[in-house]
């Protein structure tokens, strides 16, 4: 039972990271606002109460070090300053750790965590001068408490029956004085005189100015259970600490003698708080706000979804089944359902893969960290802008897509972006910038990572390639097929791998993981000018639109996506082919037989060859297959565990009659192709 | 109830009897009139099945276990085992017949001693001797291990 | 016989109050206790609110109703327990406590 | 059944001076304003003292004030001193019924 409310708290948690993070972003740009630093520090002590809660003893001592740093920031203790906001950002990720590990268990860890607590302590001391540290402390208590009190106005009209069951409202207005600074103002004049009295009802309507650090709602709770007997307005007049100052006074003593209730706009004029009444309505909004949102969405556990999604995979086999029957039977009542019920699951099916997709956005915040860190840690001054980051994949697909755009980020900074100097020695402005921009092209989504740094110099990669052996010396490429080395297992542009890019990937791992989701990467450089990364990726991965073929006695799909055109060749066309290449409208394509990469026996002379010209890679390639059945839209299944290192196909997919077509990578087929070559 | 109670799952490959743990079965099938081949696999991999519309690749215990004349008969069964309890590790394996189930105690396995050559399998995690039959217990983790190879 | 019921349900219930009553005037109650004393709030007015007109406690069951709504909606995860809410129900308590044995000690007349 | 509460009343030249003490809340509050009624007959002055105070909630409050109110209707004034333990005048201040204090002060 407590796992389970243990699991949900760092479910939560990490949500409250991922705001805590997006809040000291915001604040690294206004260091001076005071509603992040509020979230910042709420966020803070939720940690530091919940982990306490919850047994995560070291994740509540150490968020305790963090929400001091935060109350002296909003008491105005300690200025907001980037190493601040830099030790945040690892604190962060401390904490993220604490979360996954729970208590520290290791010596090691332990000790790190005790000088990461230094250094924040450290934070508390240097600001102040060590001869009135000790007092400090003590000092900037009284003072926060001071400092977050706001005011409120508490109008309490009861009802005649209030006092009936026992209800003693004396001991309730006492209770708002125990909140802090309280002022009770009974308004009497509706007691009647003695001869019409009714001795046991309540003529009296209360109003109390408090001004105390404790929230609305605590207030409120002091009239839970009068609340159906009375009429109760909680409104917030002033940011700080007013009641005793002379013009509330003024304000109470005319309220009283003309008996008319005192509103919140009565405090608008105050001195004390000329812009209170602003944030109060915001939050006020804010709240609100977030209750709807409440209401409108839900968390779902991503196992449901995939179990949902699975499910609606399988309906759609099935109905294609059912659709194969209704045609052969060829009667009218079964045909009619059958349409009726593939319109349906036509409908349930995009549905659910529309519940599957979330936005980009919830990987935005790691990039942006990562840019952040890297230019601090580089000294280089980098803009990143981000674009389209509400677009919305196929969860599956954002989970394999982050580590490879983490990767051309990080060879962006790394290699793109120059140092000021050497920008504005190259004539451009000192900050660099990288644009991050995401949107739908067809039936794909396009990722495009820019930046305007030095770019690739392709005849720095060329050599680099003949130097490595992987092309050689005399060999003719042009700039995009040089910039295609890039791609090539084992290159890298730099001798020694930095720390920062090189961190066991390369870019032949970048195109291999988009590969794996169906994806296709692109370079694009100018030397000088900067670099531009683009991935097209497909919008599901569980179902594509493909093209039905056989080979053998099998029956395979080779996605749409990756069609150019389909040739019917005379068999003769073939035979003056040289090295695998055909000539088709006098252009020269190589081309493959799926016979072969099969190892399927050698066909006897067909009448046509079909010939499916496939792209990849910006280049287009024939695949040979025996015959073209016909387009069909299908679910593709994994393999399982035991097929992975079948890397030519990526899946496979049920057939309307219940048999399997192996779904083909083309990608994987034509590079398999050119290793071989 | 006691630790050490185990159920095996029998059946026969040629002359020899084999069993697996039971509660790592997930099915036993009747062999489907297609086992679509996939290409470039090894010889033991018999391709994939479609069960309820999962794919599931099935193998050839006779082939691990490098029986020679292989045939099919009306017995020839699959065994779909899942050691890991999850989709994707679902494996099918195809044997010559499905005997029975059998209780017994952990205790009473015996090491295995096999004469000769057993395939590709390289452990087995005990014997058991029953109405004086040997019952190979095959490891099943060896085996998956066997096939991702 | 319904004489001896009431007084049983009196005797339990203000038994069980006082126990509350006890455990709320804890300089602050920690908080691993808060779900079960919620349960316990919830379980006791839930019976006097229940019970009690039958038996002629009919101030007292008005008071434990609005204690049950509130510990209704706590236990539904709804509404969170603050000291200022424990403080309250305290009060509740004491109302109830008070209310009760002035209905008790009125039908002894 | 003896009260829990008591009240005097002394008449001098039409002031009248009425002392409660005891418990003077909810339970006997009925009772209380009933004695009133009969006992306040048309007074030039009414001093109100009290004392010995046991407990005290709003419908005694009220009680006062509505002696209050009745003066000011029939033309009599009301004056009013309280002696109270410190609780039950913390109380009150906190309520706002600081004023019924106060003039205890001015009056004395």
């Amino acid at each position: 039972m407590i796992d389970k409310f243990r699991a949900k708290f760092v479910e939560e948690s990490m949500d409250n990271l991922h705001d805590l993070e997006e809040a000291l972003f915001l604040l690294e740009k206004d260091m001076e606002n005071k509603e992040l630093i509020e979230r910042i520090f709420r966020a803070m002590h939720s940690l530091k109460g919940g982990g306490a809660m919850f047994g995560f003893n070291h994740l509540s001592d150490f968020t305790h070090h963090l929400e001091t740093i935060f109350d002296w920031v909003r008491n105005g203790k300690l200025k907001v300053s980037t190493d601040l906001i830099s030790l945040t950002f690892s604190a962060i990720d401390q904490i993220n750790f604490l979360l996954k590990t729970g208590d520290l268990s290791k010596e090691e860890d332990i000790q790190n965590q005790k000088v990461f607590i230094q250094r924040i302590q450290a934070f508390l001391t240097v600001t102040n001068s060590p001869s009135d540290a000790a007092s400090v402390n003590t000092a900037s208590d009284q003072e926060a408490g001071e400092s977050e009190e706001k005011s409120y106005l508490i109008s309490f009209i009861p009802q005649k029956e209030l006092l009936q069951n026992g209800t003693n409202p004396l001991y309730l207005l006492d209770d708002i004085h125990a909140l802090g600074d309280a002022l009770s103002i009974a308004y009497t004049h509706k007691v009647p005189s003695l001869e019409v009295l009714d001795a046991s009802a309540n003529y009296c309507i209360w109003q109390v100015l408090v001004s105390t650090a404790e929230s609305i709602n605590e207030i409120k709770d002091v009239f839970i259970f009068v609340e159906d007997e009375c009429e109760l307005h909680v409104d917030l007049i002033a940011e700080t600490a007013i009641v005793g100052q002379p013009e509330v006074k003024a304000l109470v003593s005319k309220a009283l003698s003309s008996n008319i209730l005192l509103t919140p706009d009565d405090f608008k004029k105050g001195q004390w708080a000329p812009k209170s009444q602003q944030p109060a309505v915001r939050d006020e909004k804010k709240k609100v706000a977030v209750k709807e949102h409440k209401i409108s969405s839900m968390r779902v556990s991503s196992h449901k979804i995939d179990e949902l999604v699975t499910l609606v995979s399988e309906l759609v086999t099935i109905q294609a089944q059912l659709s194969l029957y209704a045609e052969n039977n060829e009667d009218p009542t079964i045909v009619s359902l059958t349409e009726n019920i593939q319109k349906l699951s036509r409908q349930l099916r995009e549905n659910a893969f529309d519940i599957s997709l979330i936005p980009l956005q919830s990987e935005l915040m790691r990039f942006q960290r990562l840019v952040r860190d890297l230019s601090k840690d580089q000294n280089k001054d980098i803009d990143f802008i981000i674009e389209g980051g509400d677009l919305e994949l196929d969860k599956n697909i954002i989970e394999n897509l982050t580590d490879p755009l983490l990767h051309i980020l990080r060879n962006s900074i790394d290699h793109g972006i120059e140092l000021p100097d050497e920008r504005i020695a190259a004539g451009k402005a000192p900050k660099g910038t990288i644009l991050f921009k995401a949107f739908h092209s067809g039936a794909n989504v396009i990722i495009e990572i820019s930046d305007d740094g030095k770019g690739i110099d392709p005849e720095v990669i060329l050599q680099k390639a003949i130097h490595k052996g992987l092309v050689e010396a005399d060999v003719q490429l042009d700039k995009k097929e040089i910039l295609d080395l890039l791609f090539v297992s084992g290159f890298s542009t730099r001798d020694v791998v930095s720390d920062v890019s090189g961190r066991g990937v390369g870019m032949d791992v970048v195109r291999r993981k988009i590969a794996n989701i169906r994806g296709e990467v692109t370079i694009e450089s100018e030397k000088g000018k900067g670099t531009l990364i683009s991935i097209r990726l497909p919008l599901t991965l569980s179902i594509i639109d493909g093209l039905l073929v056989a080979v053998g006695s099998n029956q395979y799909v080779i996605p749409i996506s990756a069609i150019d055109k389909i040739y019917a060749l005379e068999p003769s066309q073939l035979k003056q082919s040289f090295n695998n290449v055909v000539v088709i409208d006098s252009e020269q394509y190589p081309y493959i037989d799926l016979r072969k990469v099969f190892q399927e026996e050698e066909k006897e002379s067909a009448e046509v060859i079909q010939m499916i010209m496939v792209k990849a890679e910006d280049k287009i390639t024939g695949v040979i297959v025996d015959n073209v059945i016909g387009e069909y839209q299908t679910v593709v299944k994994p393999l399982g565990k035991y097929l992975k290192k079948q890397e030519i196909i990526s899946g496979a997919s049920i057939m309307g009659d219940g048999t399997i077509a192996m779904v083909i990578d083309t990608s994987r087929l034509l590079h398999n192709r050119k290793l071989k070559k | 109830m006691e630790a050490h109670d185990i159920t095996l799952l029998s059946f026969q490959i040629q002359e020899d009897t084999f069993a697996v743990d039971a509660l790592q079965v997930d099915h036993i099938l009747e062999v489907p009139p297609v086992i679509t081949s996939v290409p470039n696999t090894p010889s033991f991999m018999k391709g994939v099945i479609n069960l309820h519309g999962n794919i599931i690749p099935v193998v050839d215990m006779r082939i691990i276990l490098d029986k020679k004349d292989i045939t099919n008969g009306a017995d020839t069964s699959i065994i779909v085992i899942n050691p890991t309890d999850q989709q994707d590790a679902r494996l099918g394996v195809l044997v010559d017949m499905v005997k029975e189930v059998i209780e017994t105690k952990r205790e009473l396995l015996k090491e295995t001693v096999l004469e000769g050559k057993k395939g590709m399998i390289d452990t087995f995690e005990g014997t058991l001797v029953l109405n004086d039959e040997f019952i190979h217990v095959i490891d099943l983790k060896n085996l998956t291990e066997v096939v991702v190879k | 016989m319904l004489a001896e019921i009431k007084k049983q349900f009196y005797n339990d219930t203000l038994r069980e109050l006082e126990g509350i009553n006890g455990k709320l005037s804890a300089e602050e109650l920690p908080v691993n206790e808060h779900a079960v004393i919620a349960e316990k709030i919830f379980t006791i007015s839930h019976q006097i609110s229940g019970t009690g007109p039958m038996l002629g406690f009919n101030s007292s069951s008005v008071l434990s109703r609005k204690l049950e709504k509130t510990f209704y909606h706590i236990r539904s995860g709804e509404r969170e327990i603050t000291p200022q809410l424990l403080w309250q129900t305290k009060r509740a308590i004491e109302a109830i406590i008070k209310a009760i044995s002035e209905e008790n000690s009125q039908k002894e007349f | 059944m003896t009260e829990n509460f008591n009240i005097d009343y002394k008449k001098n030249n039409g002031e009248l001076a009425i002392v409660f003490s005891g418990q003077l809340t909810i339970s006997s509050i009925k009772k209380m304003t009933e004695s009133l009624k009969a006992n306040i007959d048309h007074p030039e002055k009414v001093l109100i003292s009290v004392k010995d105070v046991e407990n005290l909630d709003l419908t005694f409050v009220q009680l006062i004030q509505s002696i209050k109110n009745s003066g000011k209707k029939n033309g009599y004034e009301v004056l009013v001193s309280m002696k109270l333990p410190e609780d039950l005048s913390s109380l009150l201040v906190n309520a706002g019924f600081g004023n019924l204090l106060q003039t205890k002060e001015a009056h004395e």
